[in-house]
């Protein structure tokens, strides 16, 4: 075991909390041009197509960056979560090299469109459908909150066909493929998505079965964790401008950083800050793992821990900036917002506590 | 000591919800209910009828138009007002400006405003935070000077809630730099139509906007403006501070959210949430409900408990409670809500069918989060917890 | 509503804290002494009975200073609980009026015999039973945790006898009677009391079925209620030496108190204190109730938070006083300990709180 | 970075493990398990075993009898102690006096002492606190005066754990009056049994007997007894702060708590515990799980990132989660078991057959309550954390 950070992490990390700096502010293609020109597209892909070959450790330097910068490139969602996805299905023996080598080259982003009205995140229980056709297929369905989904090349939709789970690819300009995007409470970009009667060939439908479901929770176990980096990385900033802030408010004659009930307030954020990191190294450990529910559980108990951090730290960040927190002029509040909305994407703590306790009474049996 | 309501009390309560349920117009209460900021004229018929019933201005002495409710009425009116979704009326003019006025005011000026602001056709907002006056109010700089019959004014007021749509602002001024900061300060109306008055939106976190900044330049009201003696304004802010004990504990507020929170967590269930999730919520639900049945209790003590001399430190315990309850209790809906609180909402997406909402999003979303963002200024506005926990300890502990 | 304490009231309080300051240290026939003879024996019990008919509130004045003085007599245990167990089954038409007599003239102490081993405090699943025999009955079982159980005159016995539940009087020398008494973590006397074969006469049998389960229910309600009383005196208590403490004691040149960290620290047990006063007033606002079922629920309510607040607030008291608070020389750690025992005696925060959801769910279908 | 344990690593804690299985005898392992207080006789068997297997100084320098181990190693090893349930022994000689020996005491001094403390012949106890100076140990005022080849020592100890078992204790005292507090302290090591040595038990409220004050009035030592440079006791007492990074962090007696939990749950719902109680129970069981993972992760952070600015912060996060979290491992416990925590039980009821348990008492029963008042202690001892706190804030935000 050793936490020291490697120089190609450090370049990685440095390099990107400059760009994305420099960034703010961007949005659409513009926003996405250095994450294809730096090769962050490729990091999650290996190098057989055409990726770097990245760890997930260095992913999660790289989404702690996003996080930090309130970058609203969705990233995670439209690059590596169907990265994870198809390379999920590939080690299962089912191949699609040139998807993966498109998303590695930034030539097409993902939307991955899994959640349902009403699904609650449940595995397996999809009501969007494949239905067969003399010609091949068509997809009926709804699907909700694709983040970048209005804005992507190609959709990887979870459907269900004969009882089993199928990951279809559908192109978004398809027939009968109405979406509609609108933005989080963070600013970042999502959709519904309606498909009606949509004709699916079946070279479209990329694998199906266990595999399927087995790849969903790899993958949505990696997404999991990679959001809490991007979360860490937003707590972290969070604290640090609250330390600044501290510095340079006065009331009552002297700064706000020589009242020592404050500075103990600090002391317990950094130790939120500090915790939340390393149940962070904590999942990204566990993902290494063979049996894939002791990945799902670190995933669950990263985000119940985090979330519950994140909620402490950027809550807290906006009270002791006084009411300039309360404003959106001022970033602070801005990670607040983020938190909440990376809350509960991809469940919420409450979710995945009661997650972590089905399987621990699971495991007690 | 007497620990139950009289029936006086509850036949008055009684009285207050059958009000509620004859005269708050059902498509407001809902439109309160989602939480998005309110604009006057969307208060204005429940004004009126506050104002028709004689049931405007509770705080004010009798002789002015007030009620004559003892505090305990005036509770359970807040109350009942807070459960039945019944959003405040022009809270500055009636809490601060009349009774400031029916105090401190001279006959002309309790002439020209009283009945006004009764009627609703006059709205205050208050200008008493600047940028370095924060928590410190001894610490306001807003510069005056005598001209003939007028008092100018110059100065930067910020976090002033409604200040775009108000006719009057109440405004802490510098008149003196004599002695300590506190001792130089005074109350002064100032007509937002004013020249030289200019207000600049602040958009919030929350995504609504109520608060504003204000520069006043060169700004000449007439002198009969300025309320009471002059350099009394620190002695007129410390009484509106003293006879506003209980309001931020937002105990209305509170069973507002206990409420509604078991049928919301029905519909989510309906709707397929995990039943071992919504054990969970229900669990902090149950906790958090006892925590406000114990910050309600002292409120109450607050109210009925004349001899304590442990009022202030009371006073600040239950603001700071307030605010932690109320982030607490609006944190476990967007809880139970999950993802359907992800969009940005706005009031036009539920109120007009111009905009629809997401898909995802059900009846119970819209507002959810702005409302809880709006929370967090409990925690600060009108002196933030840490000040609060510094005046309990010097108030209670100090020696 | 009316919080104002009445002259009474006043009287009652001062004499109290006046009396069991004096008297700590004193045990057995001693402590009990003032007991009698300043009335408080007669104050649970009403004029008709020789009582002095004192109200729930002068009874949780009472119990308030008995924590605060950390008084060891089972006062609410062995007057209180079974003179309130008394009327409640008097006002179901069983009336017992030379008990409750002497009672209230400090005759008798009666311990009141209810928890078995793993009844989990289940209303009705007793396992000691009463069975007949051709000369009357005879008591068969074991009760644990009978506060007083070794010192006192009678015992008033949950049993079942016929799917029944009753409550029988059993002279603590009758044959048959095993009586072992021990201390509490916090130095109160508690008994295991088996009883083998215990012959009982149908007049000791003081009442039957429904009525007993009621008037239990009732006089728990009321035991736990003014239990908490005792837990709010013994935590102001608590937090009132603490405040002294901090300004004497000097660390780094200066006095405890000056620190802002400890000075908000000090505000928050404030506020736990107040609230955890404000739910003890609403729980015996609530007592007076009609609806038994409301009464408990505010009883088992208040339990959760006034112990809550108590694990808070004597917790950090214990912490305040740094190493000095860790001894039993000092008195800071006696009340941490009263406020586990009390915590665990007549059900815990996790019980009572169990016990909230379920009303709660219950109402909610 | 790498985030698994290697297979040298995982293969280390295996030895461990089956060292633990062959040479703990299983009932020293219960009588630990319970949480009385343990002497220095119980501990002997434990000790002479990890002597014989070379593990008993894994902090020493390698060449005086320390294992070699990285910190990692040692970190597994004491992790896979505590859920053993080992007892820890001697701590002080082997933590303390073994450690500042090795680094700055006289050749002498090692040669006197290193093999006994080795042996477990030699038992320690530390004086550094006193009245006046608890968690300012630059307040110690333990007098000094040279005559001859003696110290003469006069001052009172407080706090001392095992005073009254020790041979000998290491004690801070002040060799200077000349500049900062801090820098006129020096290292005494004083026999217990000098003449003018008093021990007076402190009855704690866990009901153990563990720790005491230490009178000395006029204690004569041989002058070689004072540990390196006089007035270099700060410097030595720092050295110490600084490597017993984590020791306090209490990793292997949380994981202890943690996998004990579940059974003890078992055993009380078969016992009759209402099953929506155990709900909660295991909902609070399983989140504190999660936070002991998180601050397991906090520590091995520590130990193996040896470039992170964040050292000192991060040792005293940690200990300051480590008190936090065995107070609510050790109250989750008391909440399951209910009022069987209520008898005060003594060890004598357990060990042996003079003293039968109260009936409602089970075996998980004794020793609860002592241990959990025993841990209020470790959010004091060491630095309070409040104390911690002003650390983390000044090693990271101060300017």
């Amino acid at each position: 075991m050793d936490f020291r950070i490697s120089d190609e992490q450090r370049l990685l990390r440095d390099t990107a909390r400059k760009v994305l700096a420099e960034a703010t502010g961007t949005s659409g293609d513009d926003a996405w041009m250095p994450f294809r020109e730096l090769g962050w597209t490729a990091l999650p892909i290996d190098e057989a197509h055409d990726g770097l070959g990245g760890s997930l450790v260095d992913l999660a330097f790289l989404l702690e960056e996003l996080g930090r910068a309130r970058c609203q490139v969705p990233y995670l969602e439209c690059c590596v979560l169907p990265a994870m996805l198809l390379k999920a299905l590939a080690s299962r023996g089912v191949a699609h090299a040139e998807l993966l080598g498109s998303l590695a080259r930034g030539e097409q982003r993902l939307g991955v469109a899994v959640e349902e009205r009403s699904s609650a995140e449940s595995v397996g229980a999809f009501s969007t459908r494949l239905a067969a056709t003399p010609s091949g297929f068509r997809l009926i369905g709804e699907k909700l909150l694709v983040v970048g989904g209005a804005a992507c090349d190609g959709l990887l939709v979870v459907a269900v066909a004969d009882h089993e789970t199928c990951l279809v690819y559908v192109p978004p300009d398809a027939a009968g493929v109405r979406i509609r995007g609108y933005s989080a409470v963070d600013g970042r970009e999502l959709a519904d998505i309606e498909f009606v009667d949509v004709p699916v060939s079946e070279s479209a439908v990329l694998a199906r079965g266990t595999a399927v479901d087995e790849a969903l929770v790899e993958a949505q176990a990696i997404a999991l964790t990679l959001q809490c980096a991007d979360i860490v990385g937003a707590m972290e900033a969070s604290m640090e401008m609250t330390a600044e802030y501290l510095q340079q408010r006065q009331q009552f004659g002297q700064k706000l950083a020589s009242f020592q009930a404050l500075q103990h307030g600090m002391a317990v954020l950094f130790i939120a800050c500090n915790e939340a990191r390393s149940m962070l190294f904590r999942a990204l450990s566990a993902l290494g793992q063979a049996d894939i529910s002791l990945r799902r559980r670190a995933a669950s108990g990263c985000k119940v821990k985090v979330a519950a951090c994140a909620r402490q730290v950027t809550g807290m960040a906006v009270q002791y900036h006084g009411a300039l927190g309360m404003t959106t002029e001022y970033a602070v509040g801005h990670y607040l917002r983020r938190s909440i909305v990376a809350e509960q994407l991809f469940g919420n703590a409450h979710y995945h506590l009661a997650m972590c306790l089905a399987d621990h009474a699971a495991v007690a049996k | 000591m007497e620990l139950d309501f009289t029936a006086q009390e509850q036949a008055f309560e009684e009285e207050v919800q059958r009000f509620l349920a004859d005269a708050l117009p059902p498509s407001l209460a809902a439109k309160e209910a989602q939480g998005f900021h309110l604009h006057r004229r969307d208060v204005a018929p429940w004004h009126q009828a506050l104002w028709r019933k004689g049931w405007i201005a509770p705080g004010w002495p009798q002789h002015f138009g007030g009620t004559g409710w003892l505090p305990m009425e005036r509770f359970l009116f807040e109350r009942a007002c807070g459960v039945a979704n019944a959003p405040e009326v022009s809270l500055i003019a009636l809490s601060m400006v009349g009774p400031v006025l029916c105090e401190f005011g001279s006959d002309a000026l309790r002439e020209r405003f009283l009945e006004p602001i009764r009627r609703g056709d006059l709205w205050f907002c208050q200008g008493f935070s600047e940028p370095e006056a924060g928590s410190d109010l001894a610490a306001v700089r807003c510069r005056t000077r005598f001209e003939g019959d007028s008092i100018v004014l110059n100065g930067h007021k910020i976090w002033t809630t409604d200040a775009h749509i108000a006719d009057y602002m109440i405004c802490l001024a510098r008149t003196s730099d004599v002695g300590r900061p506190r001792e130089g300060l005074s109350m002064i109306l100032i007509p937002m139509d004013a020249p030289g008055v200019r207000v600049r939106p602040i958009a919030t976190l929350d995504g609504d906007h109520h608060i504003n900044e204000v520069f006043l330049e060169d700004v000449a009201v007439p002198l009969e403006n300025l309320v009471g003696e002059v350099n009394s304004g620190w002695a007129q802010a410390r009484y509106l501070l003293g006879r506003e004990r209980t309001h931020n504990a937002y105990v209305g507020m509170l069973r507002r959210y206990l409420a509604r929170f078991p049928g919301l967590l029905q519909r989510q269930l309906a709707a397929g949430l995990d039943a071992r999730v919504a054990d969970g919520l229900l669990r902090d639900h149950v906790q958090l409900s006892l925590d406000v049945e114990a910050h309600e209790w002292s409120v109450l003590r607050l109210l009925a408990d004349e001899e304590s001399s442990q009022l202030r430190a009371g006073a600040s315990a239950v603001k700071i409670r307030g605010s932690e309850l109320l982030m607490k209790a609006s944190e476990l809906e967007l809880m139970a809500l999950g993802s359907q609180v992800i969009p940005a909402m706005t009031p036009a997406m539920t109120h007009t069918t111009a905009q629809p909402l997401p898909a995802g999003a059900g009846a119970d979303a819209p507002g959810r989060v702005t409302q809880s963002l709006y929370w967090r200024a409990a925690a600060i506005f009108g002196g933030t917890n840490e000040i609060q926990r510094g005046i309990i300890y010097s108030t209670l502990f100090h020696r």
